[in-house]
């Protein structure tokens, strides 16, 4: 039965009710599930992964392997450690992995069938017949995963907070504390966090120490507490874990702000502390391991510290006649405790030798009368879904004793998990059998039972010295404690079976279900390294990450290898430390922000104008605007492509990178980033230009304006400015960096229109009534600028449609007030907005590639035919000496061509492919021939028919010839002509008069 | 000049202003020619910030400047601002006036906020009064100049709605907490 | 993630760099002198050691400047910082400082965790 | 086949308390000579030793393994199989691999649990759209099995996810129904045990230093295990290889990268296939244990560390709850790291070099998990017949110089 501690000074009076599988429980506030199921008496609490074994509360910690639970009342949240989870009033609880209850649960018929699923089962079955494999077994074996539910729908409001600090102590314990109070009021900067809600540690956890400087140990926090608060360089976050620790001491913590409080989905239930300091302090103590016999894992067994804890801290003694088994001497302490409160242990079984057993727990294991069996083990336990009956062996022979719950201690292990991620060496220590920190990699310090000092009197001196390179204080205290001082440990890893039974199973993971004999048989099998053989069985690859048990089977390995421990090596430990809530790590940038999205001036405008957005880049580009709700995409943009042509449309251009070159050598370095010549360009004139990388495949387009041989402003792609920039930029502060030459973005300073369309330049005058836009005032292909209000522009005639057009730059400030002037003035000439569908549509009419459409990384400028773009006499420039490769040189490449179906209802799909054939086979077994793809196509509204731009192999030589276009989802294809890319205006009449 | 967040300990303004961006060298002759042109010192030190009431003047990088004006001026007497210092071939100014974004970030918890949104390390002893720094805040390049008690924040105008949402959603989940 | 020591600005987290390769790949003055294989090679071939590399960063969110930087591939530690225009410096300067976390060989796993 | 497992062979060992089961692989002491000495003991590895003895007839071959089989990427990867690539080139290869898997249990008598879940890519934007439709036309000609998706399509596959309500919306994915996931531990184990019973020796724990040439010719390697003879060497050591590559005076055009990938707790099954996205960077399937399997990108640095930056973890989890909210809710239980050899054109080289005797089977950057079978079958024949497979002829090193690149970013991006 459970007892009461009323002594308890840390749990709170107030009662309150939770929920566990529907029924309601009292609890006290301060209680988590584990700490609240115990009190009610409950030891059942979830079935196992595979095996679907009856399992209990093993720990009162984050190294629980067994008592998972799901959170009904918190979105469904699965895995949840039952031992850590604070309960508040009315949450609602359930058990896990088993159906339909888990007193009666159909799983575990695996349990019956456990002996044939031995280490590597699923890889030596389940092959055939042909077929089953895909249609049967193995639908049915990803059915039966998981542990928990799936959660349910939910948006996080977690956030993160960044700290740059001088010191991180990590644990606020006893180590954590006395090391903490050394930094007060110091020139460091210091942030000790605490996984627990409380500061203490073992003085919590534990009767161990009877004083600090004469203070009880309650007192003593209560001090220590006060005076690190009133110094104004220390922050303590509790209820906070640090699960990674990275290179260069970045350490990542997890806060739980509503521990033990019911979540406001307002607020942010989680903070992320991301932390980088230059020292860091481990003081997180250490773990206690278990022991593997027969049936270690039915509900009642117990770690015996974590039995403790649940006395001191929660106020719960989980049961007033419990058997101790141990092979170490800090159970004494547990023995205490339990006397204190006027309950007995129903026996203490030591695997120690008697001579070996400490002299004050043997007479104090007398005086109290208590059974007690030295150099004996557990050989294991029997009951249903709980423990029953445990079976002691002392040398021959075997007793019985009832009772329904076992404490065990196979002794502690210091908690290296962070200091091996943090890349630091660990050596074994026999004195402890454990493994214990030895060299760091990175600035860390390890303080009190995590570097192996076990030794509470010689703390503060560890302490003093390891942090004597640090100005601090130095500071003594004294411990007085209620146990020896001593910790004698004696290796015991596993007891033997009495019996071979095929259904009794000694667990060596009880998180993944595996058992020692697991291990052996793949020993047997060849796998004799721990990772190799941690890979086959899944031993400690469960979510604890074996914290209680991967020392027990490197030791269990060893010696069936026959093998030092220190030989075979530890697995690795990997981040983080415990799971790690997804909706933390990724912070408020998900969601609504996860992505920035960057918008134009005039972008309130589109909104109000029906305009349906695209994603380029992170930029919202108006895709179409719609005239009338019901209008679909096609119709819109048949409509702005027919209006334009007829009389004008403007597009909101200034998402488009453009970048300002300056300085004497401008000319050079633009002849050497671009495979035009501007040599020989006119000032104020401006010219279409192709970047290509070093591999000769064009990178970026855009329009290059020469204001004079010292001074350009390059366009750039939308989504392709920043890369250009940052090429210039790289290209002159390492390769050329004799070239005197600066370079600014200014693709945010200006509001950008293109404007174009038979009537722009009606438009165009009445906007700007003192511009002479006459043709031979302002030919093609030049620009000027203008004082324009209170403001400098600058017009570019240029054009992407085809038709007469201008670009107009404008200061962000004037723009929108701009653009509504042009659409006043434009009123009488049906001036329309257009998007960047219907540019895709006119240009690809006039036959202009886009970069990212016809190109795809593997286009030159000769397989556009682009030859003329291509400054011959240039000695050098970025790519060119790629063009002259074999391949790249070869005549036969893909190159641009349009293609016009024969039939001219017919439409051409983008990304189909052209095919010499004109049906395919219903199924294709062997490659169809084909000569390359559509690269874009549309329906022409000027020409009405559909047409596309397409990469051929030998293209150039194949017009006027007929192909076929394959039809996505058919098998006939549509006869096609190769023709000229160019659809419209091939003389280029609308441009340039 | 709005608000956009009023927290115990942290208040964020957005103001309007003006800046240009000069390259340069950073020689005698550049700085005796900013000197003419803007009647304002350089700043020598990399990183260095000169301010006072009108203006805020910091150099971003060994060839970079930003001049920010903070008093009120006509957009044309920064256009001719710009040409004059540009009659120089060795140097590159550049308005930015309406394309960046300023924010003003002041009181006794600004860092703590801000380090929600950044890693960049605020501590007096990294980045001391009198510099400035170029960073990701909120996933957005910024500029961070210190004057001391407030800190100066510019990025780019495309940015402004997210960066605002930003700061607010911020100042809101702060104050729940 | 590790802390870049920006020649510049100072010490910043990784995040706001790029990495550009290996550092002092000198572009061909006459790439048109240059055989299709050695053509090659300076395009599409850099070393990749595993111990000490000389590797190009820019602190692309930050002066936005080039520099380059002396980093031990199989620690990740960094062991040198220098600007672009300075001198290449000498192998030998950091034969003392190979440490890899295990205190294996420059050639070999970096999954050791415990010490022989 | 000696091993011969079946459920009969379980059942039969459960009564013995599953003490007989007999060594999947011997533990040979290297001899001082072989035929083939093949330099990395994971999947592609132990698939060439296998293939070189059972289709060539070769007996004479070692595997030689610094850790133990599969301890590099071939245990660190998501294990997505698929083979909708967009060049012809890589389509054959890949399929080649696929073909192999849908046989491979049967073949080698050991479950690799090949799960023909199909895989998705996701469409995010106009270009995405375009990209995949164009790479869905491609692999229709030549056979291949993938096909286009609408929204709703996808929505009905993988009802949890989020399609609207995203910075990035969900537009459509390329489906290819016979991708899939498999064990990606057990391929190693099956490779090993069946070569090892054709006689292959598996060294483990033995660790080349560097490979012996005189006069552009092998002589053999020199390992921890002292100096092993051999006229012919295959290289199939992932982010090592050109390491080794420099030890032979060859350099080869790679970049040894961190990949990192995490799985989260195990949850009853939520997602029944697996799903790419390249624009919200991140890939995830669900394992038969029930957990998550996500991969991440990959850093912009060189290492060798087998540990990358926590913000490529942070962007990755930040796409996955994006696009599965319910996600928010569940937990990382780990992450690692592997190195992975990076091509300029993010395409493998499975190729002869100028060192008479020296073969490479590298660059397979982040996808050379689901070509395992396919890769160690081709490069089985390269060294055997000293001239490449009609399907690898293509991935020859002399690409680099000819221009004749197989350029796969375009189609594949960082995911593939």
């Amino acid at each position: 039965m459970t007892a009461i501690n009323n002594e308890c000074p840390y749990i709170s009076k107030n009662k309150i009710t939770f929920s566990f599988d529907g029924k309601t429980f009292p609890a006290f506030e301060g209680d988590t599930v584990a700490s609240a199921l115990l009190r009610n008496n409950i030891r059942l609490v979830g079935r196992s992964f595979k095996y679907h074994r009856p399992r209990g509360i093993y720990t009162c910690g984050i190294e629980e392997p067994n008592a998972l639970v799901q959170i009904l009342s918190e979105h469904n949240e699965p895995n949840t450690r039952a031992t850590v989870k604070r309960i508040y009033d009315g949450i609602k609880i359930s058990s896990q992995n088993r159906w339909p209850s888990l007193k009666f649960d159909l799983g575990a018929i695996n349990n019956i069938l456990s002996p044939i699923f031995s280490a590597g089962f699923y890889y030596k079955t389940f092959m055939g017949p042909k077929g089953f494999w895909k249609n049967i077994y193995e639908p049915l074996i990803r059915k039966s995963a998981g542990l928990g539910k799936p959660p349910k729908n939910f948006r996080s409001k977690s956030i993160h907070q960044y700290h740059n600090t001088d010191i991180v102590i990590i644990g606020g314990g006893l180590s954590g504390l006395i090391a903490a109070r050394k930094f007060i009021n110091t020139k460091y900067k210091v942030l000790l966090i605490e996984q627990d809600s409380f500061l203490g540690g073992i003085l919590k956890n534990t009767n161990k120490v009877e004083s600090i400087n004469d203070n009880s140990p309650s007192e003593w926090i209560k001090e220590t507490e006060d005076l690190l608060s009133n110094s104004t360089n220390i922050t303590v976050l509790k209820n906070t874990l640090v699960t990674t620790y990275n290179f260069t001491n970045h350490l990542v913590a997890l806060e739980d702000k509503f521990s033990g409080k019911k979540i406001d989905l307002n607020k942010s239930e989680l903070t992320l502390h991301k932390i980088r300091t230059s020292q860091t302090i481990l003081s997180n103590g250490h773990i206690e391991r278990f022991i593997s016999f027969r049936n270690n894992d039915l509900p009642g067994v117990m770690l015996a510290s974590s039995f403790e804890k649940y006395i001191h801290r929660y106020g719960v003694v989980p049961e007033e006649k419990p058997v101790i088994f141990t092979n170490n001497s800090s159970t004494f302490s547990l023995l205490k405790s339990i006397i204190s409160l006027g309950c007995k242990p129903q026996a203490y079984i030591d695997s120690r030798r008697k001579d070996e057993i400490e002299s004050e727990i043997k007479k104090f294991l007398k005086t109290n009368n208590i059974l007690s069996y030295f150099d004996a083990e557990v050989e294991g336990c029997d009951g249903n879904k709980k423990i029953e009956k445990i079976t002691v062996r002392q040398g021959k022979n075997y007793y019985k004793i009832n009772s329904s719950m076992l404490c065990v201690s196979g002794g502690f292990n210091p908690d290296i998990h962070l200091f091996t991620q943090s890349k630091g060496l660990v050596k074994w220590d026999k004195q402890i059998a454990s493994f214990k920190p030895d060299t760091s990699f990175q600035k860390t310090v390890t303080l009190g039972s995590v570097s192996g000092n076990y030794n509470f009197k010689k703390l503060c001196d560890e302490i003093d010295e390891k942090l004597s390179f640090l100005k601090t204080k130095k500071l003594n205290f004294e411990i007085k404690l209620n146990v020896s001082n001593k910790f004698s440990v004696k290796e015991l890893w596993e007891t033997k079976k009495k019996n071979n039974s095929n259904w009794s199973k000694t667990f060596i993971d009880l998180h993944n279900d595996v058992t020692t004999k697991d291990l052996k048989q793949a020993i047997t099998e060849g796998f004799d390294r721990i990772e190799h053989l941690k890979r086959y069985t899944t031993n400690s690859m469960g979510t604890d990450q074996g914290k209680i048990s991967s020392i027990n089977s490197l030791a269990i390995v060893s010696k069936l290898l026959k093998k030092e421990i220190s030989e075979v090596g530890t697995t690795t430990y990997r981040p983080p430390y415990a799971p790690l809530s997804f909706a933390a790590i990724a912070g408020r940038s998900t969601y609504e922000f996860y992505d920035p999205e960057r918008k134009t001036s005039i972008h309130s405008w589109h909104l109000k104008n029906n305009a349906v957005f695209e994603d380029v880049g992170q930029w919202k580009r108006p895709w179409y605007f719609k005239a009338y709700n019901n209008e679909t995409m096609h119709q819109a943009v048949q409509r702005e492509s027919k209006i334009l042509r007829e009389s004008a449309g403007i597009l909101d251009g200034s998402t488009l990178g453009k970048i300002e070159i300056k300085g004497r050598d401008a000319l050079e370095f633009m002849n050497l980033m671009y495979t035009n010549a501007f040599t020989k360009m006119k000032p104020m004139t401006s010219r279409y230009a192709l970047m290509l990388g070093e591999d000769g495949m064009i990178k970026d387009d855009g329009i290059i304006c020469k204001i004079n041989d010292q001074h350009f402003i390059a366009t750039t792609t939308s989504s392709g400015a920043p890369k250009v920039l940052a090429d210039m930029e790289e290209y002159l502060q390492t390769e050329w960096p004799h070239l005197k030459v600066y370079l600014n973005s200014i693709t945010e300073q200006f509001s950008t229109f293109n404007i174009s369309g038979p009537k722009t330049r009606d438009i165009m005058t009445r906007v700007f009534p003192n511009i002479d836009f006459s043709n031979e005032a302002f030919p093609f292909m030049t620009f000027k600028n203008f004082d324009y209000q209170n403001t400098k522009i600058r017009i570019m005639r240029a054009s992407f449609t085809g038709e007469l057009g201008y670009e107009i730059y404008i200061s962000p400030k004037y723009g929108l007030e701009l653009w509504k002037k042009i659409f006043s003035c434009g009123k009488a000439f049906n001036l329309i907005p257009y998007g960047t569908e219907t540019m895709h549509l006119l240009r690809a009419e006039k036959g202009y590639i886009v970069i990212g459409q016809e190109t795809d990384g593997t286009v030159t400028p000769i397989d556009l035919n682009y030859n003329w773009m291509i400054g011959k006499n240039k000695r050098d420039f970025i790519g060119k000496r790629s063009l002259s490769r074999p391949d790249t040189a070869r005549d036969d490449r893909k190159q641009l061509v349009g293609l016009s179906p024969i039939n001219k209802s017919d439409t051409i799909e983008e990304g189909q492919h052209i095919v010499e054939i004109n049906k395919l086979p219903n199924k294709i077994k062997n490659p169809i021939k084909y000569l390359g793809h559509v690269s874009s196509s549309y329906h022409s509204p000027n020409l009405n028919q559909s047409i596309g731009l397409a990469m051929i192999k030998g293209g150039n030589n194949l017009l006027g010839q007929k192909f076929f276009v394959t039809v996505s989802g058919k098998t006939q294809n549509i006869p096609v002509e190769i023709v000229n890319p160019v659809f419209i205006d091939p003389e280029n009449k609308r441009l340039t008069s | 000049m709005s608000k956009i967040v009023s927290l115990p300990g942290v208040e964020i303004t957005q103001r309007d202003f003006h800046q240009i961006i000069i390259r340069g060298n950073g020689s005698e002759t550049f700085n005796n020619i900013i000197k003419e042109k803007t009647s304002v010192k350089p700043p020598l030190r990399n990183l260095e910030v000169k301010y006072d009431e009108n203006f805020v003047f910091g150099k971003n990088s060994p060839d970079q400047w930003s001049l920010i004006f903070i008093d009120k001026k006509e957009h044309n007497q920064i256009n001719n601002l710009v040409t004059s210092i540009n009659v120089n071939e060795d140097l590159l100014a550049t308005d930015c006036s309406y394309g960046q974004v300023y924010f003003e970030i002041e009181g006794s918890n600004k860092d703590e906020f801000l380090n929600q949104l950044t890693h960049f390390d605020l501590r007096e002893n990294r980045f001391p009064k009198s510099t400035m720094a170029q960073t990701i805040v909120a996933r957005i390049d910024c500029s961070i100049y210190n004057l001391g008690s407030k800190l100066i924040l510019t990025c780019n105008k495309s940015y402004e709605d997210y960066f605002q949402k930003r700061l607010k959603d911020t100042a809101l989940l702060s104050n729940a907490s | 993630m590790i802390l870049i020591k920006c020649p510049y600005c100072g010490e910043r987290d990784q995040s706001e760099f790029a990495n550009g390769g290996e550092a002092h790949v000198v572009r061909p003055q006459n790439p048109e002198n240059l055989s299709d294989k050695d053509w090659g090679e300076y395009v599409f071939f850099r070393n990749n050691p595993k111990g000490i590399f000389y590797e190009r960063w820019v602190h692309s969110h930050g002066c936005k400047k080039w520099f380059n930087v002396v980093r031990n591939t199989s620690t990740d530690q960094i062991l040198k910082v220098y600007k672009v225009n300075e001198k290449r410096p000498d192998l030998t300067e950091f034969e003392n400082t190979l440490r890899s976390p295990s205190g294996e060989p420059s050639v070999g796993s970096g999954n050791f965790a415990v010490k022989k | 086949m000696k091993k011969k497992y079946s459920i009969a062979s379980i059942v039969k060992n459960s009564l013995s308390d599953n003490e007989n089961w007999g060594k999947m692989w011997r533990n040979p002491n290297p001899k001082k000579h072989y035929d083939i000495i093949i330099v990395g003991g994971g999947g592609h590895g132990l698939g060439t030793a296998y293939y070189l003895a059972k289709h060539h007839g070769i007996k004479n071959i070692a595997v030689i393994e610094k850790g133990w089989l599969g301890s590099g990427n071939t245990g660190r990867n998501t294990t997505i199989i698929r083979s909708n690539y967009l060049w012809d080139e890589s389509a054959y290869l890949y399929d080649h691999a696929v073909k192999l898997w849908e046989n491979l249990s049967e073949d080698l008598n050991y479950n690799m649990m090949f799960s023909q879940r199909g895989v998705l890519n996701l469409a995010h934007n106009e270009h995405d759209i375009k990209e995949i439709k164009r790479r869905v036309s491609a692999n229709r000609l030549n056979g291949l099995d993938t096909m286009w998706l609408d929204k709703n399509e996808v929505k009905d596959l993988v009802p949890i996810m989020n399609t609207d309500n995203l910075r990035y919306p969900v537009l459509g994915a390329a489906y290819q129904p016979r991708g899939g996931v498999a064990r990606h531990d057990a391929v190693a184990w099956g490779y090993a045990m069946r070569a090892d019973e054709l006689g292959v020796d598996i060294i483990q724990n033995c660790e080349v230093k560097g490979i012996k040439t005189d006069n552009y010719k092998v002589e053999g390697v020199e390992t921890t295990k002292g100096f092993i003879k051999s006229s012919k060497i295959g290289v199939v050591a992932s982010g090592h290889t050109s390491v080794l590559a420099a030890t032979a005076g060859v350099r080869l055009p790679l970049q040894s990268r961190p990949l990192q990938a995490l799985v989260s707790e195990p949850i009853k099954p939520v997602i029944n296939t697996v799903v790419m996205s390249n624009a919200v960077h991140a890939y995830v399937s669900q394992s038969d244990k029930g957990e998550l399997v996500i991969g991440a990108g990959t850093d912009g640095y060189n290492s060798f560390t087998q540990r990358g930056g926590y913000d490529v973890i942070e962007e990755t989890v930040r796409a996955i709850v994006e696009l599965y909210p319910i996600f928010g809710k569940m937990k990382m239980l780990r992450q690692w790291g592997g190195i992975v050899d990076i091509c300029p054109d993010a395409s493998p080289i499975i190729s002869k070099c100028d060192v008479e005797g020296l073969y490479f089977n590298c660059g397979w950057g982040t996808g050379g998990f689901k070509a395992t079978p396919g890769s160690a079958n081709v490069f089985a024949h390269t060294i055997a017949k000293d001239e490449p497979h009609k399907i690898n002829a293509p991935f020859a090193l002399s690409r680099f110089s000819d221009g004749r690149l197989i350029d796969e970013h375009g189609a594949a991006a960082v995911a593939h």
